[in-house]
């Protein structure tokens, strides 16, 4: 793989890990978000500001700039998660175009609008981006078949239900979007090491959605789905980059063309190209050996 | 500040709020009714106004009432294709409320995406209605425009209310808002009322998206970016009521305006965001106090 | 008899106008089964939402194994030992029979979110424990050939009983049945009825519920609550009550 | 779940495969939305230098800033087009790959990597939006591309301890060159004493134009007496034009691209301010339409005279609506794109081998009188930016007619 693959492997995987966090969001707990990209802003901002002002090595900043959404996420869920859905929803939307603002406000430190640089030069990053993106997605799956994604999902489907049963849906939910949170600030770093330049204008409410599209395009209650669809829907347009369908740059059109295969997807089969299903440990057994042949350095991880 | 500059700051404010108005309103309206969110009307203001825009060029300029009757026209179709293509089903289907949220912000997305594709390269600017653009009274300039704006936003809103409150049509709604189950056992056609919101919903939105348009010119995005506007009023009024929706969005701008004086620009987004988190901690119901409260 | 574990003091609700329940006052006693009968509209469910708190009383108290419920929430009523069902079954859609079981243990399982996260033998270990109680839970009840389908798919009896299984799976002190027998066909209710015998012993329950069917509800109840606009009208063992003339204007003379 | 990652690595290979044959397909034929600029048949040698030389291309085809971008990107291609019929640079023909950055930073990561490492580049022209061309600023050194283009924030080209960028080119004078223009105008034939400034803090370009005005003006003798901002999200500046109205200085910059510049505008008469405003080259052409009532007293900045005939862009622009009939007025950036690739097919003739990345830095640093349509380019080797470049002074007149009033010379160094 050239830099350019490579380049574009890193960003699909980004865009796996945050939709991963937005499964155990929306997926999982029924929480409607719009404004996870600010918490990749608030993870970039937060780490290479620290690595460039304060000269912290990367792991620590890092570390502090999830830390920085984590805080954010606790003060917004704790007074948000109480009321109704609705105004958790309404309320990461303008979180989502606060946060950003906030760049600008602090553009003596931010560079604002010009854009923020001098991040540092990571070797080998589609390795740790791979790697992160594994660990991500085991954590959420195993975070599915345990007994927070029992409750969860009880919680999703019937909060006074899941109640009488003891759980304490408020407290739930803050840490899932707390955890959501966390992934999403993780993704910011990854993305902002890929591209060496971040600004505010980056980590808009469109991004935020294009996380849901891709959530619900591969079934927002199947984690194999959401993993895929987010993967391959960010790879597929820059394959297409050049690619013209009568007499139209396809690129260009991407984002419509999504639109309606959501909208197709949405009326006909609402719990998406996946439904429920999860790729089956027995399925996978029987395609790994090929899988192994067929990229050997993979063999170890897998 | 001196007391003219207050005024005139006042007259700014209460002008900027009677369109959050109607953009909550619209938004309050199909909350009422469905009880979700829906992202998709900001979209349909900016389609609104380039239909406008685009009918006043084709026919060298008709009469303007013309114009925002076509405008309000076009806002209706939008209107209940949006409701025929993304939510018909999902509500035939009794689906999570999940899915309505992300039907609508699908058609946010989309329709802001289809203008910025195909009309997006350029600007469009209404013709000016007003020879001159200002009126001096008292010292204190008046922009024509804003008060029209004004003048029309505030007799829409009275007549709204006046069909809310006082006409078959709007006893049905607000039963059908209530528990629109209940609605259609009592004989209600829940499903034609819904459609009857949407169209009013949209209806106004062709109105405002005209306005916004003479007002700001027409862009992709003039109707998103003025939508979380109308999303704060509405939850600070509390969601789904009309008034609270109307008298929050006239305060939201007259503490807007002044937060930009006295705070600057950059300051105004985490300002109202603060606004919204005191709001929602201190009074969960809203300004109208009624809060819709989930299903036991 | 023996001890009392719940107990309310002249509780009240009312909404609105409407006083859905006045001065209601009970006393459960261990191993006992006390139904509440009553037109629609007697404040029955209105007494178990107030009962497991989804719902805060206007005035009166209630002492839930001697301890005053007043500043406790939903969840922790719950988490004391008392467990409910609902009027219409509310199973989680998106869960099977298993895992339906499972929530009702899930939160006092004993691993936290890194280790569910990490696998942690520590989560191995407690999932083993809550799948074994599920499971077991399951068995007693007969209803372990149901476990991997989908609660959706399942006939509305049996669904009945797995909603009774989920709110018994935690062991707790006491049940609220929200008309279990609803919708039942006839022969379905005599099993209903043993089966929550079979539950009471097995699981050393005291339970209330809350029915129309009279054959359910005389057949299982040492004592009986009637309920009309609110108010207790009459209360007694179901012999006595089966002759008392209030009983009949305001229930019986209503049923068919 | 490993293994639903290796499944997933897998896939990554099958397109990476996928876009690797893409790529390949498409370096004789099309590339993106242009068509590159053939060479005319000749006879192929097999010697290396005979290899066409592959130019890099990268402009807002799309997205909201493509209305300067597709002109630009034609500037461009009229240029490879014209050095490519003279015979190419030193007999070896320019291939010209194209790709569209839509206004956004990651999209021009992307196109960037891919002509890098896909088509491998051996130079790049950059667009005219500083945002873009910032995303790859470090990363040309990396990869010794010399990029030359019209993102005229000084950022690109210098960082802030004043180091050069070494590969980054500019070819019109930048952001504080042009403001202190306008600024030297303001004071000097208009004679005013106070001056304020409205302008977008999450705009680049604005930013960075309103500060050097700012400073400019009260370094000469002027004085800032009020200073505005709005955002993106903000439609409506009637708050910030009442503070500007009542504040009331002589005259106002506003520093934002036309669509919000228009409103300012608008909302400051409205809110009865009568004085002088002042605006960037972006309240060019076809400003005036998009604004709701007269225009008076409104001075601009304009890069090249597009209107006098007889000067070498006003040629350039009538091939331009030639090529482009639906072109209803001049735009400056064809002009831009032409001037940088005569810029870099410059330093190109005068290396040994024009293909090697770190000679063309270093003759591109040597820069000198590089003759373009807009006048003659020198590059200051110690900014990477021209020195000597007027800027022009614009207003309009009575019927929304450009009319060009002074002709301004300011260095960058100006105030130091």
């Amino acid at each position: 793989m050239n830099n350019y693959q490579i380049g574009l492997t890193i960003l699909s995987c980004v865009s796996v890990i945050t939709v991963t966090g937005v499964y155990a969001l929306t997926g999982l707990c029924g929480m409607f978000s719009l404004g996870q990209a600010a918490f990749m802003c608030i993870g970039a901002y937060g780490t290479f500001m620290l690595t460039r002002y304060a000269g912290i090595p990367l792991i620590p900043a890092a570390l502090l700039g999830v830390l920085a959404g984590v805080i954010v996420a606790w003060v917004v869920g704790r007074l948000t998660l109480k009321l109704r859905r609705d105004y958790f929803a309404l309320m990461t939307v303008a979180l989502g175009q606060a946060i950003p603002s906030l760049v600008v406000v602090f553009s003596e430190y931010t560079n604002g609008a010009l854009g923020f640089t001098k991040i540092p030069k990571v070797n080998g990053l589609i390795w740790i981006t791979l790697g992160i993106t594994v660990l991500v997605v085991f954590c959420i799956r195993n975070l599915k078949y345990s007994r927070y994604g029992r409750m969860c999902l009880a919680l999703k489907t019937d909060e006074l239900a899941a109640k009488s049963f003891g759980i304490n849906v408020y407290k739930l939910k803050v840490k899932i979007y707390i955890l959501a949170s966390a992934i999403a600030c993780i993704a910011g770093i990854l993305f902002a090491l890929r591209n060496r330049y971040i600004d505010n204008t980056q980590f808009n409410w469109a991004l935020s959605a294009e996380m849901q599209i891709f959530l619900f395009f591969g079934g927002s209650n199947s984690l194999t789905g959401a993993v895929v669809s987010a993967f391959v829907l960010k790879m597929l347009p820059n394959i297409l980059r050049n690619v013209q369908l009568f007499g139209v740059s396809m690129q260009e059109y991407r984002i419509i063309l999504y639109c309606i295969l959501v909208l197709i997807i949405l009326n006909f089969r609402p719990a998406g190209i996946m439904g429920e299903h999860e790729l089956n440990f027995r399925w996978v057994s029987r395609l790994t050996a090929k899988i192994k042949n067929a990229s050997g350095r993979n063999g170890g991880k897998a | 500040m001196t007391g003219k500059l207050f005024i005139q700051l006042l007259v700014n404010g209460i002008s900027i709020g009677a369109v959050y108005a109607l953009i909550a309103v619209g938004f309050a309206l199909v909350f009422s009714v469905l009880k979700f969110s829906n992202f998709s009307f900001g979209g349909t203001i900016s389609a609104c106004a380039f239909i406008g825009f685009f009918f006043q060029k084709a026919f060298n300029q008709p009469p303007y009432w013309i114009t925002v009757l076509v405008s309000s026209v076009a806002g209706v179709l939008i209107a209940l294709t949006v409701d025929l293509l993304g939510f018909n089903r999902i509500r035939k289907k009794n689906s999570p409320k999940i899915y309505y949220f992300l039907s609508s912000v699908v058609f946010a997305i989309m329709i802001e995406q289809i203008l910025t594709v195909f009309y997006g390269t350029q600007m469009y600017a209404f013709p000016s209605i007003f020879a001159t653009t200002t009126l001096q009274i008292g010292g204190i300039t008046f922009s024509k425009l804003d008060m029209t704006i004004l003048a029309i936003a505030i007799s829409l809103l009275v007549i709204l209310i006046i069909i809310i409150d006082k006409t078959k049509l709007g006893l049905a709604i607000r039963a059908v808002a209530i528990n629109s189950n209940t609605s259609r056992l009592m004989g209600i056609n829940s499903s034609v009322i819904i459609v009857l919101t949407f169209a009013i919903a949209g209806f106004l939105g062709g109105i405002t998206g005209v306005m916004l348009g003479q007002k700001y010119s027409v862009y992709a995005s003039l109707g998103p970016s003025m939508m979380l506007k109308g999303f704060i009023a509405s939850v600070i009024g509390g969601l789904g009521s009309l008034g609270g929706a109307i008298v929050a969005a006239i305060l939201l701008g007259v503490v807007e305006i002044f937060a930009t004086f006295v705070f600057g620009a950059e300051i105004v987004p985490i300002v109202l965001f603060g606004i919204m988190l005191i709001f929602l901690l201190v009074r969960p119901q809203g300004i109208a106090g009624r809060i819709a409260e989930e299903k036991a | 008899m023996s001890n009392v574990v719940l107990k309310t003091e002249g509780i009240s609700k009312s909404f609105g106008g409407v006083k859905a329940v006045q001065q209601f006052s009970m006393e459960l006693h261990e191993h006992e089964i006390k139904g509440i009968i009553g037109p629609n509209g007697a404040g029955k469910t209105t007494i178990f939402n107030l009962l497991s708190h989804i719902i805060l009383p206007d005035e009166g108290k209630i002492f839930l194994l001697g301890e005053d419920i007043e500043n406790k929430s939903q969840e922790e009523v719950a988490q004391m030992g008392l467990s409910r069902t609902f009027q219409s079954i509310r199973l989680f859609a998106g869960l099977n029979v298993l895992d339906n079981v499972k929530v009702g243990l899930d939160n006092e399982g004993k691993y936290n979110l890194f280790d569910a996260m990490f696998l942690t033998p520590r989560r191995w270990k407690e999932e083993k424990r809550i799948h074994n109680a599920a499971m077991e839970c399951l068995t007693m009840l007969n209803l372990e050939k149901y476990k991997d389908y989908r609660s959706n798919n399942l006939p509305y009896g049996i669904q009945r009983r797995v909603e009774i299984a989920r709110a018994i799976v935690s062991r707790p002190k006491i049940l609220l049945l929200d008309e279990p027998a609803a919708g039942l066909l006839p022969e379905e209710v005599f099993e209903l009825i043993d089966f929550i015998r079979l539950i009471k012993e097995k699981f050393e329950l005291s339970i209330i519920v809350i029915e129309h069917r009279m054959d359910l509800i005389m057949n299982l109840c040492s004592e009986i609550l009637v309920q009309d606009f609110g108010k207790t009208i009459a209360c007694g063992t179901p012999k006595e009550l089966q002759c008392d003339p209030r009983v009949l204007a305001a229930y019986l003379g209503e049923e068919e | 779940m490993k293994k639903v990652l290796a499944l997933l690595l897998a896939v990554v290979m099958v397109i990476g495969v996928l876009a690797g044959c893409g790529g390949q397909a498409n370096t004789g034929g099309q590339t993106g939305t242009d068509q590159p600029s053939q060479a005319p048949s000749q006879s192929q040698g097999t010697q290396k230098d005979l290899e066409p030389i592959k130019l890099g291309n990268i402009q807002d085809l799309t997205g909201s800033a493509s209305e300067a971008g597709v002109a630009n990107a034609w500037g461009v291609e009229y240029a490879v087009k014209m050095i490519n019929s003279q015979g190419g640079i030193n007999g070896r023909m320019i291939e010209l790959y194209t790709e569209d950055c839509k206004n956004d930073a990651t999209e021009a990561l992307n196109a960037y990597r891919k002509l890098v490492d896909e088509i491998g580049i051996h130079a790049l022209i950059g667009p005219p939006l500083s945002n873009s061309a910032a995303t790859w600023k470090e990363l040309v050194e990396e990869d010794q591309i010399p990029c030359v283009g019209h993102f005229m924030d000084e950022s690109c080209t210098t960082d802030e301890n004043g180091n050069v960028y070494k590969y980054m080119f500019l070819a019109e004078p930048g952001c504080i060159q042009q403001s202190y223009s306008i600024a030297k105008f303001a004071l000097e034939k208009l004679g005013i004493k106070t001056a304020g400034v409205l302008y977008n803090t999450a705009n680049a370009f604005a930013v960075a134009h309103a500060k050097p005005f700012m400073d400019y003006i009260n370094a000469k003798g002027g004085k800032i007496v009020v200073e505005e901002t709005f955002s993106w999200s903000d439609a409506d500046y009637s708050a910030q034009a009442a503070k500007v109205a009542a504040a009331n200085p002589d005259a106002v910059f506003l520093s934002d691209y036309a669509a919000q510049a228009k409103l300012c505008y608008q909302q400051l008469r409205e809110a009865g301010y009568k004085g002088i405003i002042l605006g960037a080259n972006t309240l060019a052409l076809p400003f005036p339409t998009l604004v709701d009532g007269e225009i008076y007293d409104l001075y601009f900045l304009q890069n090249v005279d597009m209107f006098s005939e007889g000067t070498d862009c006003y040629d350039l622009l009538q091939a331009f609506f030639k090529e482009n009939p639906d072109s209803t007025y001049p735009k400056v950036n064809a002009c831009f794109g032409y001037d940088a690739v005569m810029v870099m097919a410059d330093a190109m003739r005068r290396a040994k081998d024009p293909t090697d990345g770190a000679e063309v830095q270093a003759l591109l640093e040597q820069t000198k009188d590089v003759p373009t349509s807009s006048g003659p380019i020198t590059i200051d080797p110690k900014t990477h930016r021209p020195v000597g470049m007027p800027m022009y002074i614009a207003t309009y007149d009575e019927n929304n007619n450009v009319k060009i009033v002074d002709k301004i010379f300011v260095s960058e160094d100006a105030l130091k």
